[in-house]
């Protein structure tokens, strides 16, 4: 900003200034941001507790059309990519240029696999026959209905909430990844050092709450 | 044209007309108060040469009086509100008598159907109208309210009552009509192109009138 | 169960004309005529309730009943859309003719009741009651549309996919139903009150020909078609 | 001119080499944003005005060729009679732009962005390229709902509420691209209200001037300050409950269709629990500007600072937990109507709160009645009849026959036109010397004011009349109806009032446009203000202040005993004020 609050350390609120919250403005916008992102969620997912309270039929049991064991090891892979985090964040704030660079990569690459994992998941979903219009005639999903594992009639609201919550949240994920590279790319040239990482620090915080909405969405769409 | 509200043709008109005329004198008060004063302090303070503001900072005594005041109205007003509101459509405000009859709205037209001579809907013996509404007078009547595709709202503006008709919901509504005559419903929600041609002929007939309606319509008469 | 009852009467005699030419004027050429017949039990249809719509109910005298099926004194089916599905020469293409297909909403009622338009031509609704009807086109193959007419006027609408049986309804009026045929050939038609209907101008050729009816499904018969007139007749059976 | 002025503004020396792309066009500075905000918004709000006309052409003369109909194609207005799908679009559109494109940016785009660092001594918003994002985000959901208007089959017809099925099945609505255009764009609309919202509230968190305390903030800055809290949280619920809708459109998802066990009512209740704080997002900046330039045109302090303060922190807790008033008779469970019926009786108390205290400023001032007091006052004024007339369908037993009439739509006019569009006239006429260094003129103002505020009363007072009468909303052709018939002379009156009201804004847009160019050059401090931004020239500077002021008191510090003059700016120190406490250590 070419008129910036002359600042003596970047990563303290803006001086002069009435003191208002002790964090930097980048910290507060991203806080205030993830409020904002916390009722994005809420709305979808009070919906979906809505919708599936008041269905009309049963709901579909864990493990009958959703892979729980691999979108377990998903979960795995997400946490993994939040301690990754941690390290990076850690090996920047003791001065250690490297083992940041080293400690994002490791998080971009979970946090890629991550979604490819769920994408792979999606595409397998809709060639059994699966989709957010609900189960498709004639496919596996349809046998499965036949042989009583599934009630039809909640078939169609089961893949609208399901697709569109995790749709979202893999949304966001990519968005969190995007986001790494460009710290990651930065922290290459040097971009961060142990008075200034702001960056590391936001995108950390952004990445730890997708992986808690993640883990609220695993439990209350595949595991119950 | 009348400047004031419609007809009087239920028991709840009374009720619902005695509750606007309370929150239209309260509000008034409020109107007159707010308003005149308005005009008042615009005329009496402005400037003039050599006048001096007041330097105040604001008068604590004031401020909880005029937040008490209007708390205790509304909460009353919300109070006396609620007592009818479990009246008129509370969980289990119908009355157990009530002449049942099945409304069905769909895109621009209500289906009326009518429990015939034996009083019960669901029997043979129904029969279907569509776009009138033929009640007894003096007597409850429910109107249990389904819609095949939109949201419409049944609206009977000189009974008062109006209930919206949800697409996936069965919902009862009950009024009783009290004036013999012939009025009109209307849809009052958006229900698409043909919202506003959504209307239903209402007939109150007497008692002994809607008998001899019901027989004629039994034996399949027409109007 | 509908029980289909084929009759499928061919007369033998072909009369050849000569090599059909790919895309002209069918002017003369063989024509197909036909009957078709209704067996069965005549389903007594019910009376529809026009009393709330004043300007609709003076216009009849006797009350107005449902239009689905429509038997003639002589035993003949109203209102079967007879047409070519298939046979007609590969590449074949008739040009729309420029006179738009009127369909009229007189009393209520669509006139006619079931009809056949080319691709490309133009529907011409016309509203005669000058009350308000809706005219909702649940169309697959073609772009639906649900457009209104609040008073007298005319709203041309043209279909750019082949589709047969497109539902026209009027939502404001529920028992307002018409059927409305697209196709890329002029060769169809709608039989009348006696059951009759003709398909002229057939370029000689062996065709498949459907008679399609909104409550008794569909038929369907093999002609080969030289010069001068062939016969096919359907018979529907109610139940 | 005072001698109190603070020494005179030296612009910044620093050498500006931004492009006229940069300074203009993609510009960072709020001061620049806000003034796009303003032309895109007016532009709204005249088209907003247009589709009204419609309207009410179609309700003052059913069924009769509108004048300049003949452009509208076919399928809207054959010969220039207006269709009944072409209404309810009208009526949608109307709604949509109005609340969505019009007040909502014009309030919070504008005077959020313009007014927050020029009052709390800023040099900027906290991020600025976040802020210039929200302006675009918010053009490109402008430029979508626009273009709905041309998709094949028209524009979305569902109210501006968007009620499901009726809005997620294009076989009953009659418009499919019209509706997925309105969900995109409001989703899109939605995000650029998000960047917004982040961007003022941490500029008001971490970038006040030293010294500018929390209650030394004036009432605008608290207004927009929850306004923002209000937009950020209830913006991702409606872009959350769009989404849905236009999946439902598009994937065949099946959220709110009743068939496959979606159910109805959650759209209602997921658009009234963003919709109710949005009508809060839509009167707290007017109330803001209001009490500050009523404070101003009384030459004195603000009535009740602190009870403002709380009353408009009230409205923003309780604007939260008020949203079924909305249904009452929708079919939800009638025991949520009582609960939401008192919590809607309470929320009418901070509202009562403010009017007085406004009276309360008025009271013994000194009543200077420039065109932005007129307005305020006539704000308070049209506000108070808004106000009160929601006392009516909060009580349930009423509300039963005045919902969805028109007594509603006289309610939602009285707040929305004579509330947060008379504000808007006096923010914009009071803050026009701060944006473009020249003043709007004075007596075309007074005209405008007064020729407003009477034909806004002929065209909205006899709606309450209507509503009475049982007259639904959204009705085309209201003759169709015995009863109506009767009440049709009125809908005629209406309809000329309105006309005159339309013909009275350009009084307003001559005005504005007059004198952009050729208004009278503005003073320093033309209201003699004592807010920050008027210790700026005219028009203010990129980056604002050189070095950030230090501010010693309150902004209502007007006959303040023994000054030599009835204000006295925050940032002129008087003997005895004592300096404010430097800014802590280090905190890691």
């Amino acid at each position: 900003m070419t008129h910036a609050t002359a600042t003596l350390d970047q990563m303290r609120p803006p001086v002069p200034a009435e003191p208002g919250l002790p964090i930097y403005n980048n910290k507060l916008g991203m806080w205030v941001f993830l409020a904002s992102e916390v009722m994005f969620f809420t709305g979808l997912i009070g919906a979906y507790v809505i919708l599936r309270f008041g269905a009309p039929g049963e709901w579909a049991k864990p493990n009958v059309v959703l892979n729980v064991p691999l979108t377990g090891i998903n979960t795995f892979i997400l946490i993994c990519s939040s301690v990754s985090m941690v390290k990076a964040f850690a090996a920047i704030s003791a001065g250690d240029r490297k083992g940041l660079s080293r400690w994002l990569l490791a998080t971009i690459l979970l946090g890629a696999t991550f979604v490819s994992v769920q994408g792979v998941e999606y595409w397998k979903l809709v060639h059994e026959g699966f989709t957010p219009a609900g189960f498709t005639a004639g496919s596996h999903i349809t046998e499965l209905v036949a042989q009583g594992k599934l009630s039809d009639v909640t078939g169609g609201l089961y893949g609208s909430t399901f697709f569109t919550m995790t749709g979202f949240h893999g949304f966001h994920v990519t968005c969190g990844v995007i986001c790494l590279i460009y710290v990651w790319l930065k922290s290459l040239r040097g971009g961060y050092t142990q008075q200034d990482y702001r960056g590391v620090e936001v995108i950390g915080l952004y990445w730890h709450f997708v992986d808690l909405v993640w883990i609220i969405l695993f439990t209350i769409v595949y595991l119950i | 044209m009348s400047w004031w509200l419609p007809l009087k043709a239920s028991t709840f008109a009374g009720e619902i007309d005695g509750l606007f005329t309370a929150v239209l004198i309260i509000t008034g008060i409020a109107f007159v108060v707010v308003e005149f004063g308005l005009v008042w302090f615009s005329l009496k303070y402005r400037s003039r040469p050599g006048r001096a503001a007041y330097y105040t900072h604001g008068n604590t005594k004031a401020e909880i009086i005029w937040t008490a005041i209007p708390a205790v109205t509304v909460v009353a007003l919300g109070l006396i509100s609620n007592h009818y509101w479990k009246q008129m459509k509370g969980r289990d405000s119908v009355p157990a008598d009530s002449y049942p009859i099945g409304v069905h709205a769909k895109q621009f037209e209500w289906q009326y159907t009518y429990p015939g001579p034996d009083g019960k809907l669901g029997t043979t013996d129904d029969y279907t109208i569509r776009n009138q509404l033929h009640v007894p007078v003096n007597r409850n009547v429910v109107v249990i309210l389904t819609s095949e595709d939109v949201i419409h709202s049944f609206f009977v503006p000189v009974f008062r009552v109006k209930q919206d008709a949800v697409p996936g919901l069965t919902i009862r509504a009950w009024f009783n009509a009290t004036v013999p005559g012939e009025y009109e419903l209307g849809c009052a929600e958006l229900c698409g192109m043909g919202h506003y041609k959504m209307r239903t002929r209402v007939t109150v007939h007497t008692q002994v009138d809607f008998d001899a309606w019901v027989k004629t319509q039994a034996q399949g008469g027409s109007e | 169960m509908r029980k289909f009852g084929l009759v499928l009467a061919v007369a033998a005699g072909v009369v050849g004309l000569g090599a059909a030419r790919q895309s002209r004027t069918p002017v003369q050429g063989g024509t197909v005529t036909g009957k078709v017949k209704f067996t069965g039990v005549k389903p007594a249809m019910p009376k529809i309730d026009m009393s709330d719509e004043t300007v609709c109910a003076k216009k009849y005298t006797t009350p107005p009943t449902d239009e689905s099926v429509i038997v003639g004194p002589a035993g003949g089916l109203a209102n079967v859309f007879v047409y070519v599905k298939a046979g007609l020469p590969a590449g074949a293409t008739y040009p729309a003719p420029a006179t738009p297909v009127e369909i009229d909403q007189d009393g209520c009622r669509y006139h006619p009741h079931v009809l056949g338009i080319m691709v490309g031509q133009t529907l011409a609704i016309k509203n005669a009651d000058g009350i308000l009807h809706n005219i909702k086109a649940k169309a697959v193959k073609n772009r639906p549309f649900n457009v209104s007419q609040p008073t007298s006027m005319t709203t041309p609408r043209t279909f750019t996919a082949p589709e047969v049986m497109i539902p026209l309804e009027c939502n404001v009026h529920g028992w307002m139903h018409a059927w409305l045929a697209v196709l890329p050939h002029p060769f169809y038609a709608v039989t009348g009150a006696d059951g009759s209907f003709s398909l002229k101008g057939l370029p000689p050729g062996t065709y498949t020909i459907e008679a399609w009816h909104e409550k008794y499904g569909t038929q369907t018969a093999t002609v080969t078609v030289t010069a001068g007139p062939k016969t096919a007749d359907f018979t529907f059976t109610g139940k | 001119m005072s001698s109190l002025a603070a020494a005179a503004p030296r612009a910044p020396t620093h050498h500006d080499d931004r492009t006229f792309v940069q300074k203009y066009i993609f510009s960072t500075d709020h001061k620049i944003i806000g003034i796009q905000f303003l032309f895109l918004s007016l532009l709204f709000l005249f088209l907003g005005g247009v589709l009204a006309m419609q309207i009410r052409w179609q309700l003052g003369f059913p069924g009769q060729p509108m004048p300049g109909g003949g452009i509208l194609p076919e399928t809207m207005a054959p010969g220039g009679v207006i269709l009944p799908e072409y209404y309810i679009q009208l009526v949608t559109m109307h709604g949509t732009f109005m609340v969505f494109f019009a007040i909502m940016p014009l309030l919070v785009g504008v005077f959020a962005n313009f007014l927050i660092p020029l009052k709390i001594g800023a040099h900027d918003m906290a991020f600025p390229r976040i802020n210039m994002a929200s302006f675009w985000t918010a053009f490109l959901a402008g430029a979508v709902m626009f273009a709905s208007f041309f998709v094949p089959n028209g524009a979305a017809r569902a109210g501006w509420t968007m009620y499901a099925p009726l809005s997620a099945r294009p076989d009953l609505s009659g418009a499919d691209y019209g509706q997925i255009c309105w969900c995109i764009s409001i989703v899109l609309l939605g995000l650029s209200s998000i960047l917004g919202s982040l961007n003022y509230i941490t500029t008001i968190i971490n970038l006040r001037a030293p010294g500018m305390t929390w209650f030394r903030m004036p009432l605008s800055v608290w207004c927009l300050f929850v306004t923002a809290i209000l937009g950020l949280l209830a913006l991702p619920v409606l872009s959350g409950a769009a989404i849905m809708l236009l999946f439902d459109q598009t994937l065949g998802t099946h959220f709110f269709d009743p068939g496959a066990g979606g159910q109805v009512l959650l759209w209602q209740h997921l658009f009234w629990f963003f919709g109710h704080p949005e009508v809060y997002i839509l009167i707290l900046p007017g109330m803001g500007m209001v009490s500050d330039i009523i404070a101003n045109g009384s030459r004195k302090p603000i009535f009740g600072y602190h009870s403002m303060v709380f009353a408009i922190v009230g409205i923003g807790f309780l604007g939260w937990i008020v949203w079924g008033h909305h249904m009452f008779m929708s079919g939800m469970n009638p025991t949520l109507g009582s609960t939401f019926m008192v919590t809607t009786m309470i929320i009418a108390v901070p509202s009562a709160i403010k009017v007085f205290n406004w009276m309360g400023t008025m009271w013994r001032g000194n009543l200077h009645f420039h065109v932005p007091m007129l307005n305020a006052v006539g704000f308070v004024a049209m506000f108070v009849i808004g106000g009160l007339s929601g006392v009516f369908m909060a009580a349930t037993p009423i509300d039963m026959h005045i919902h969805d009439t028109y007594f509603i739509v006289a309610h939602l006019h009285y707040v929305l036109f004579g509330g947060s569009l008379f504000a808007l006239f006096a923010g914009i006429t009071y803050w026009f010397p701060k944006m473009f260094g020249k003043m709007m003129n004075e007596p075309i103002g007074k005209i405008h004011f007064w020729l407003t505020m009477l034909f806004f009363n002929l065209v909205f007072f006899p709606m309450h009349i209507l509503g009475m009468a049982g007259h639904m909303r959204r009705i085309y052709d209201p003759t169709q109806y015995e009863w109506l018939k009767g009440y049709q002379p009125m809908n005629h009156f209406i309809t000329l009032a309105a006309f005159a009201l339309f013909a009275t804004q350009f009084l307003f847009i001559w005005n504005f446009v007059w004198s952009l160019f050729k208004g009278r050059k503005a003073e320093q401090n033309p209201w003699r203000d004592n807010g920050l931004e008027w210790t700026l020239p005219n028009p203010a500077p990129h980056g604002n202040w050189e070095k950030v002021p230090t501010v010693y008191r309150g902004p209502y510090e007007y006959s303040l005993p023994g000054a030599p003059d009835d204000w006295y700016p925050q940032s002129s120190k008087l003997p005895n004020d004592r300096e404010p406490a430097p800014a802590p250590a280090p905190a890691h």
